[in-house]
This record gives C-alpha cells, structure tokens and sequence, in this order.
C-alpha cells in the first residue's frame, strides 16, 4: 500500500460520513485521478470475503463498515439492538418518496390509497426521509436523506432499479382488466 | 386529528377509515354499498370533537375520500350507455386499474427495499467520536468564504425603520349590522311578510350581504322564519315566534 | 485472515473505545487464548508503517487508530470550517456582534425585533462568534473570533466595511448602536 492509499485509508476511518473522491483529492492535496487509483489498491486490500472490514460506496461517497460475519458477535459487544425491519406501510412509503421525492403526503396517500402519517412520521424519526420545503398547496414535501443511501448501501439515488421493472406482465395486467369489467357487468345487471 | 383514529360504523364496513380504501381496492367491499356520505358525517363530527384543524390529515382525507367518490360515481353510471352519457362502460374498470396498477409498482418496490435493507443488514458503520486533536476547527485551515459588505448591508436593513402604516385607504364600512337590523325589523313590524329582494331593494352588493348576515341573526334569534322553494328563488321573510323585544337593545353587541 | 481475526478485526473498527482481551472473547464466544491468537494475525496485517490504520494496545485493551501519516489530510478533511450561507437572520446577528462587540444577546433580540436564540446558537458552533464576559445585568456578551476575521478576509475588526454605503437615512443623527436600538423598538411597535 503506497502512501496516498494509507492516508485514504485512515481518512474513511476517521470520517463520520461517507466521503466523494472530490474531498478525499482535497484533503490529500492531488488529483481526483490519483484518489481514485488508491481506492482500487484499498478495494484489493479490503476485498469482501477476506477481512472484517470491507470497503463501500454508498451514498455519494467511500466509506468503511464491517462485513456482516461479524454481525452476531457486534451485537454482543455494543448491545445495540438491530434495526427493525420496515413494516410493509413504511415500506411502500419510503419507496414512493425515494422514486417520486420530493413528494407531498397527500401524494402518498393517493397512491396508497390509506393515510400514511403514522409511517411517514416512523421514516421520518428514523432519519432515512426529511422535509424539503413545501408544495405549492402548502403540504410538507418529503425527500431520502443521505442515511436511507447508507442504510441500503446505495451509491445513490440512480442506483435504484427503474420502477417500471415492478410493474405486471401485460398478461397480468389483461387478467386483472378482465376481471373488472366482469366485475362492473355483474353489477349493471343487479 | 390523526385519520387512523377516524373509526367508521358503516353498514357494510366497522373499523378504521384507514382500512377502508385498501379494501375497496383490494374487492373486498363492494364500493357501491358503502354510504360515503356517512363517511364524510362521521369525518366532519371528528374534526368538531379534535376541536383544531390539522391542514395536512385533513387534506389526506379530502384526497381519499374524492377518489372514492370519484370511482363510485362512475360505477354507479349505468353500463349501457345511454344518450348524454358519453362515458364508456370499460371506463371505471381502466381509472379502477390504473390506481391498482400505479400502487402496485410501488408495493414491489417496497419489497425491493425490503430485501435490500435486509440483505444490508450486517454491514455496520463506525460512529466513534473524533480523536481530541481533530475536533478543533482550524483557524489555519480556513478561507475567506463571505463577502464583508454582508455585514454592512445587514446593519443597513436593521437601521430601516418602517414607514408608518397608511391607513387612508380603509374605509369604515358604509352599512352597519346595527343598521340592517333596525331595518329588517321595521319591515317585519310593518310589513310582514315580505321578500328579500324587497328588503334589500336596489342596494349594493355589500349592503346585501350585511342584510342576509343581519337576517341569519333574526333567525337564530327566533325573530324571524325564512323561506326559499326553489335555490335563486324568491326568499320570502316571516315574523318568527321567538321575538323578545325586551333583549334588543343588548344581544347583539358582539356584532359591532 | 480467519473468521475470529476478520471478527475481531470489526469489533475493534466498531468500538471507539479499547477493548480488552476479555470482552472480545465474550463477543465472539471464543477463549481468551484464541482471541489472543486473532489479535497476532490481525497485527501482522496492521504492522506499523504499512497501513493507514494501525492496531494498538492502550488503556488495558487493543484499538484501532490512524496512523500519523494521515494527520495533516485529516485535519484538512476533518476540522475544516463549515460555511454554508448565512440565512438573514444568521447575517443580522454577525453584523450586530460585528459592530457593536461586546453585545449581549438581549441587545441582539431588541435591535432586530425578534428572538435569536437559534442564529446565536448557529454562529457560536461555527465558532465565528464567542462569550466574552457577562455585562453588568448578568447577561453573556458576545464577540466575534479569529476564525470570523479569516472567513471574511478581514485583516482586523477595523477594516469592516463602513456601512454608511447602506445607511438608508443617513441624515439621521446618532451613534451606530444608539440608531440601530431605536430602529429596533420602532419596528417591535408594529
């Protein structure tokens, strides 16, 4: 390991945050491109599989965490609870903010088709959604932050698969269709 | 008030108003059956109970409640079509679609996310504070990053001091509730019964409004009944039961 | 790397503090003997002079630390000023501390008509403005620091820009303090 790659190494120890090429290149004084090369000589040294630390992008930025083998035993050492999982409510509202953001609760609601303040307010507390700003109705409009990046060790919001992948096959969608218009034509002959 | 708490006792449905949508889209109650004006009752008694206006759950509930109306209302057109009705039979099924279609994308994002936030979950970031040396900012370090004259320009707005107030624009209204009262009053002493077209005969818009805002209190004071046959029809002014000239010259102070 | 020193290895990273020999085998559910064993492997790893990170037996227990190689980037990474732009508010408080230093924060709220607690708050942890004593009725005053010279590019206090150029009566009559607190009570009255 040169010295660049050392001194990249003790900086995304020391950072409490995922830190961009652009600040590593600042505070070591030389090139983006020279940044760049160290991380690839860190990413052998931290190759997932062999060491208990591994080296992540998450987030916008670099950034160390511990492989998950170690998970079980950190759990003993710090007595940290797990974070909970998300309940499917919380789920399907973070996943509206993340693709529609900034987006309003009402906007939420539609979609979902329930009132969501009671998951949005957990997202909320839970530091991976925040405020930003208001809609021209004057309704809380509702970004990720850079925590709901790290959490799900995304290097950013493009990292996030198209939506329309989710959506049913045109077979599904035909069944579904049909399924309706039965529906509404038992309905008409009542 | 939070929407979760708003328990509904329809026929069709008990239980949180919340569930409700979820089930209609899900065809597990039948939109058609369920009295979404009681919906609106129940919501409407709520908000009087919280006693305060929460904008944001309010708003939640006019975006829910508008899209059952709207689906119901479109299910409730008759299939065949008939003339005036320019709206397909398939039409309610496609708006019914496209909202399962739209959040059904998003519930399989969730679950994506779900996965991912699992499968993420051994990986731990260090949060250590930072060693003593580094705390510090470092004067060293710093640049120039603001613009002085910022500083010159805030003193230079704190030492504005704000024209007065020019109040030669606002008139004292014209027409006084005092006044309309005196004067509905005659009219029903005099003249019983009579319109409100009489009543108000030829005046302006503000004086109108005055008088039916006068004549709402005569109702609510028992002194007098009003009726209307048809909506923009003839509204046509009766003594009522309760007048209690005695309470005049006091009962409406607040008003002034 | 095996398993136990890939898990000691996180423990270490995770925990800010030493931990001795004693709470790693409880977390891990090993002997002390074989996580006496791991930490030889992983010292091999973090042999001085080679690595951004170094293992180190302090205070009764081992830890992870930089290296000093890494000290001058991560004072630059690390202790750099934060200077995002000041909101109006932020601005108004600085200018008043600025020019009429010592100024308690009574005087602030009077001159510009309104509390500021949390400007105050923000200027102080961005370290451009300090305490400075207390006046004679108990409450702190404030003074602006070294580091809000340097911010601004000002060689000293006196070479703050003279805000006749924004006075917007300049016929007034009066001190710079005295006018600003009777603008202040002139807006509070409305």
């Amino acid at each position: 390991m040169n010295e660049l790659a050392r001194i990249v190494e003790a900086l995304l120890f020391l950072s409490p945050d995922p830190v961009p090429v652009e600040g590593l290149a600042d505070a070591c004084e030389v090139s983006e491109g020279e940044v760049v090369e160290a991380l690839a000589r860190l990413r052998e040294h931290y190759a997932e599989g062999f060491r208990g630390v591994v080296l992540r992008e998450v987030a916008g930025g670099f950034t160390l965490a511990t492989d998950p083998v170690a998970e079980r035993a950190a759990r003993r050492l710090l007595s940290r609870p797990r974070t909970p999982p998300l309940t499917q409510a919380q789920a399907e509202c973070l996943a509206i903010v993340a693709y529609l953001q900034p987006v309003s609760r009402p906007e939420i609601a539609r979609i979902r088709g329930v009132a969501s303040e009671s998951a949005v307010g957990t997202l909320l507390e839970r530091g991976v959604i925040e405020e930003s700003g208001r809609s021209r109705f004057g309704a809380v409009l509702y970004r990720t932050t850079d925590l709901f990046e790290k959490l799900f060790g995304l290097s950013g919001l493009d990292a996030l698969p198209d939506p329309a992948a989710f959506d049913p096959s045109p077979e599904e969608e035909g069944e579904l269709r049909e399924r309706l218009l039965r529906a509404g034509a038992e309905r008409a002959q009542d | 008030m939070p929407l979760r708490s708003l328990d509904l006792d329809l026929e069709v449905f008990h239980g949180p108003f919340d569930l409700l949508l979820t089930l209609v889209l899900r065809e597990e109650i039948d939109l058609l059956e369920v009295d979404l004006a009681e919906v609106v009752l129940a919501y409407v008694e709520h908000l009087e109970k919280a006693g305060r206006l929460d904008l944001e759950a309010t708003t939640e509930f006019l975006v829910l409640i508008a899209a059952l109306l709207e689906l119901k209302s479109r299910l409730m057109l008759p299939v065949e079509d008939e003339e005036g009705f320019d709206i397909e039979p398939g039409e309610a099924a496609d708006e019914l679609l496209a909202r399962m279609l739209e959040y059904s994308r998003y519930r399989a994002a969730a679950d994506m996310l779900r996965e991912r936030l699992a499968g993420e979950h051994g990986y731990r970031y260090r949060s250590a504070p930072l060693p003593p040396q580094l705390r510090r900012v470092s004067v060293e370090a710093a640049q120039q990053a603001y613009d002085p004259e910022q500083l010159a320009r805030a003193v230079g707005d704190l030492l504005e001091i704000p024209p007065p107030l020019d109040l030669r624009h606002v008139r004292r209204p014209a027409v006084s509730i005092e006044q309309r009262l005196r004067h509905l009053r005659d009219l029903l002493g005099r003249r019983a019964p009579f319109s409100f077209d009489e009543a108000v005969n030829g005046a302006d818009r503000l004086t109108e409004a005055v008088t039916l805002f006068a004549l709402l209190e005569l109702y609510k004071a028992g002194e007098a009944r009003w009726e209307q046959e048809e909506p923009f029809g003839p509204i046509t002014v009766t003594p009522g039961g309760g007048a209690q000239p005695e309470r005049r010259s006091g009962e409406h102070r607040s008003l002034s």
